[in-house]
């Protein structure tokens, strides 16, 4: 059977590059903090791998803290920074409804210390709009938090823009890049970040490494207390091996970034193109600018688990965003903050394509998702409805005429 | 969270699925809100379920849990079918994961009110549970 | 050269087996959260070795969950576990004078919020003592944190008494047990240990890979809020290679765990007999209950970094308390705490050994370590008035014949 | 933290190790509670260095900032050796760790103090700065 990962968005394949680069630095196994030449070599191979992927994001390897991931970043970040506002005596957070978990749990547990979030609208097309940013800020506003590509439907979010805001107003201004880093052109200073996480796993890197950028000169208090690790910033012995990978694979992805991009986009195009033409089926947000590799419709009638797990008998690793493992019966926060009704909402897919997928992944997909919909739907009594009140309208319509 | 094979297997080649045209009873339950909504079709000949179909809109649990409901009933006595709980269609699944344990309810529900449907058309006055015994908000029909 | 890593306290080699296991964990690339098939494979790779590693420390898998190491850890417990004190209204924590730093500074945080702490002391002989632990409890102690096993100098704490007293009293037990897993024998139900942190990289797994123990009942608030990862209370998307490799390591390490401590036992001890030879050198904390491969000594008149360097020289990676990246003047906390003098503190040297060392190993090591030592002396001013000293008071003695 | 290529060869190989019996002047700085202790000797011909030796208890740091700093003031007049900084020395080496420039410090100040020693020996009023220029308080030796 033929096997085609369309799942990128949730994770991706460690390129060759990145998987050798792990595989011999564990070899080199000595901890950064040990003095001896083990140690230092450790060390010396963290701050090579800091300080390309400063480079890589117009930042400088000493604003470059490792973590685990995206979710640790995201929760030292706001977490962090929060303490700082405090001191400030500011307590206003601004961020948009359709943020990463990592990103909107932390706030929910600041709003429930007496902090103040307000959550920008993303509207159908799925962009914060900067007026409404505008509109937010108070003075007693510290931090603004919006991701920089969204992880479900990959609409990518006006950033120089925010960030030119946030630099006028005096407000920190942090990004949730998971998404974007290693797929498109980042540069934190002309951009005007101050924070922004990301982590390796999306863009051919090993899982459990990710990084906080944190512009020089903004304070954060450390979430992982301890040892003197990251300068003190962030305690644990560090993952020598991942962060190295996490280099290589970075350079790897940013390497032709153009070019890749345009490859991958247009297999996106086409299937979207394709897709569109099952019947009641809707694109997810604005078709641009949008990741190269996301794809994000909905079917109605169908609900998506049974959409995916349909494709994965076939070899299609895919996603949907009806939230299937949070033990939520609600569908994605993210759709819903489309304006999506519910009953839509559940039938969604999402494909994420990268620069590892071929045409021919393309054609494969496009050759058996309308036979899946078509079971699915052929079963379900919601299609019937709908199938139903069609004929009525037709009747009606005939009636009318 | 993981299917069992069972899940998996129920989901691939569901049995019992379509529409009964002349049906004896028809029971739906669920919502789209939620994801999930089940139709039951009976066919009743002295009081056994002489044929049952399905159709189902929601997650692979639900139409998993459709298609072995269907199959436990089906030429049971209606008396029999009324006992069928939620938990019996997990066990003969070897399981679901706790989020997906609602689906069983609504194959649990379905039923029951597919019988009801039999029994108010035939005008037989007898009490049938419908109600969502579990707290699951999500079993009545509210599009 | 020879080349002897002595330095296993401070990380370790990985095993064989526990690399090979990372490797190929790395091509089974799914999201363990993702539903299709590569997902699930995923997720039961996971789950096999959560239940791998709960088993091994005497717990149940859902009780066991992973995060990014040690120091992650005993963050979370202790702050997660602090929150929940707040509610019930209890500030006191008891903790010990030569805890990791991952404790120490977590603590400090929490005293700058209110909470009160006391450390125990660990006296000469380098471990708690249960009437003090006692002595100190108050009907605000909401929590007790001791580790299993001292990092620097390998004494092993009376956890079970500990255990018991804190059960009796209903009082929470965190341990670190960072340096104990893997190398002594622990089961957490029999000794009543309710959260115990650690880290795959002390014993032969993985670097970046932990877990924390939350016995079932134990309210911890989370540290890294976001995705529904380990059931809700740490987000971020699981390091599968990592995790499954760390439960291989462990398997591994707990495998003839008698036999090879035994070995490791006697090249410590000859070790350690050997060190002592040398003219005023002393055993850092008592000879038993110690780790295995522990050696932590100091020598008068000579500085512990310029030990440890010269060791390097000649092959061998040791390490020494002497906090020498910390930044801080002072010596380690750990020997300051025994009640060693900062100059004598500063002359420490810790070796650490693991099953992968060898005899030959400890005879090399014995036959560089005295020339090293006489080298630094030479040239060292505190080893002139030391000697100035002894053939004064040689003097004065006879003198006073 | 990394010790340059520079600071590991004075350290494997220092330059004027020893004690000169018959000194002009030594000057001994730091205290072994801080880990470190400077024992600098000199012998002064016309206010020329002509011979300079050290003893020292430190870290790799110290050993070689005290190696490389009697090789700047060998043969050096008097007020050339006391103009030597910290910096100086730091930059002699390639650079220092940041937690160890005070080790150049010491360095400094062991100059300065067998300078001062010589003076005060031959009875010459002279003043020199030997304070702890950098606000770092382990310079002065307080067993
Ligand atoms: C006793 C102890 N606790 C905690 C830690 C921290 O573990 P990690 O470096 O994996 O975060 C260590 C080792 O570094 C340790 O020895
Ligand atoms: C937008 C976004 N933020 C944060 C995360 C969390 O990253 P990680 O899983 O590495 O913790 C993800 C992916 O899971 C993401 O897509």
């Amino acid at each position: 059977m033929k096997f085609v990962y369309a799942d990128n968005a949730a994770t991706t394949k460690m390129s060759e590059a990145s998987k050798q680069a792990l595989i011999q630095t564990i070899d080199n196994y000595g901890n950064p903090s040990s003095l001896h030449n083990m140690g230092v070599k450790a060390f010396y191979a963290i701050d090579e791998a800091r300080n390309k992927i400063a480079k890589a994001l117009g930042s400088a390897g000493n604003e470059l803290y490792f973590t685990s991931g995206g979710s640790e970043s995201d929760n030292w970040a706001i977490k962090g920074f929060a303490e700082n506002m405090k001191k400030k005596g500011k307590n206003h957070i601004i961020s948009s409804a359709f943020e990463h978990h990592g990103i909107l749990h932390t706030l929910s547990a600041l709003e429930k210390q007496g902090f103040e979030v307000t959550y920008l609208p993303v509207y159908q097309d799925g962009y914060v709009r900067i007026d409404d940013l505008k509109a937010a800020i108070t003075d007693k506003t510290g931090l603004v938090t919006i991701m920089y590509a969204n992880n479900e439907i990959g609409t990518i979010q006006p950033i120089s823009e925010i960030g030119s805001v946030c630099r006028e107003k005096g407000i920190v201004f942090h990004t949730d890049a998971v998404q974007a880093v290693g797929h498109v052109e980042i540069d934190v200073k002309k951009q005007n970040i101050d924070l922004l996480s990301l982590s390796a796993h999306k863009f051919h890197g090993p899982k459990g490494i990710g990084a906080l950028y944190i512009r020089k000169g903004i304070l954060l208090s450390n979430l992982l207390e301890g040892g003197a690790q990251e300068r003190g910033k962030r305690a644990g012995t560090e993952n020598t091996a991942s962060v190295v990978a996490a280099a290589v694979a970075l350079e790897e992805a940013l390497t032709d970034l153009d070019e890749k991009n345009k490859r991958v986009a247009a297999m996106r195009d086409r299937l979207i193109d394709g897709l569109l033409k099952i019947e009641r089926s809707r694109l997810n947000g604005s078709r641009s600018p949008r990741l190269a590799g996301n794809v994000s419709v909905c079917f109605e009638g169908v609900e998506g688990e049974a959409l995916l797990l349909s494709l994965d008998l076939v070899g299609i690793s895919a996603s949907s965003g009806s939230a299937c493992t949070s033990g939520s019966l609600d569908p994605s926060h993210v759709l819903l903050a489309l304006g999506l009704p519910h009953e839509i909402a559940h039938g969604s897919l999402r494909l994420s394509l990268s620069e590892y997928n071929s045409e021919e992944d393309v054609d494969y997909i496009l050759s058996v998702i309308p036979g899946i919909i078509e079971r699915l739907r052929d079963m379900s009594p919601v299609w019937e409805d709908i199938k139903e009140n069609e004929s009525k309208e037709t009747k009606d319509t005939k009636k009318d005429n | 969270m993981a299917y069992s094979d069972l899940v998996m297997e129920h989901f691939k080649n569901p049995r019992n699925v379509g529409k009964i045209d002349d049906a004896d009873g028809i029971g739906e339950v669920g919502n789209a809100k939620c994801g999930d909504i089940m139709k039951m079709y009976i066919k009743v000949k002295d009081d056994i379920i002489t044929d049952v179909k399905f159709n189902t809109y929601g997650c692979a649990s639900a139409i998993a849990t459709s298609s072995i409901a269907t199959e436990m009933i089906k030429g049971k006595p209606l008396d029999e079918a009324l006992k069928l709980t939620n938990k019996a269609v997990v066990e003969a699944l070897d399981g679901l994961p706790a989020v997906k344990v609602h689906c069983s309810v609504l194959a649990e529900q379905a039923i029951k009110a597919a019988i009801a449907d039999y029994y108010k058309r035939k005008g037989i006055e007898k009490e049938v549970d419908t109600s969502c015994g579990e707290g699951h908000c999500c079993c009545n029909r509210q599009d």
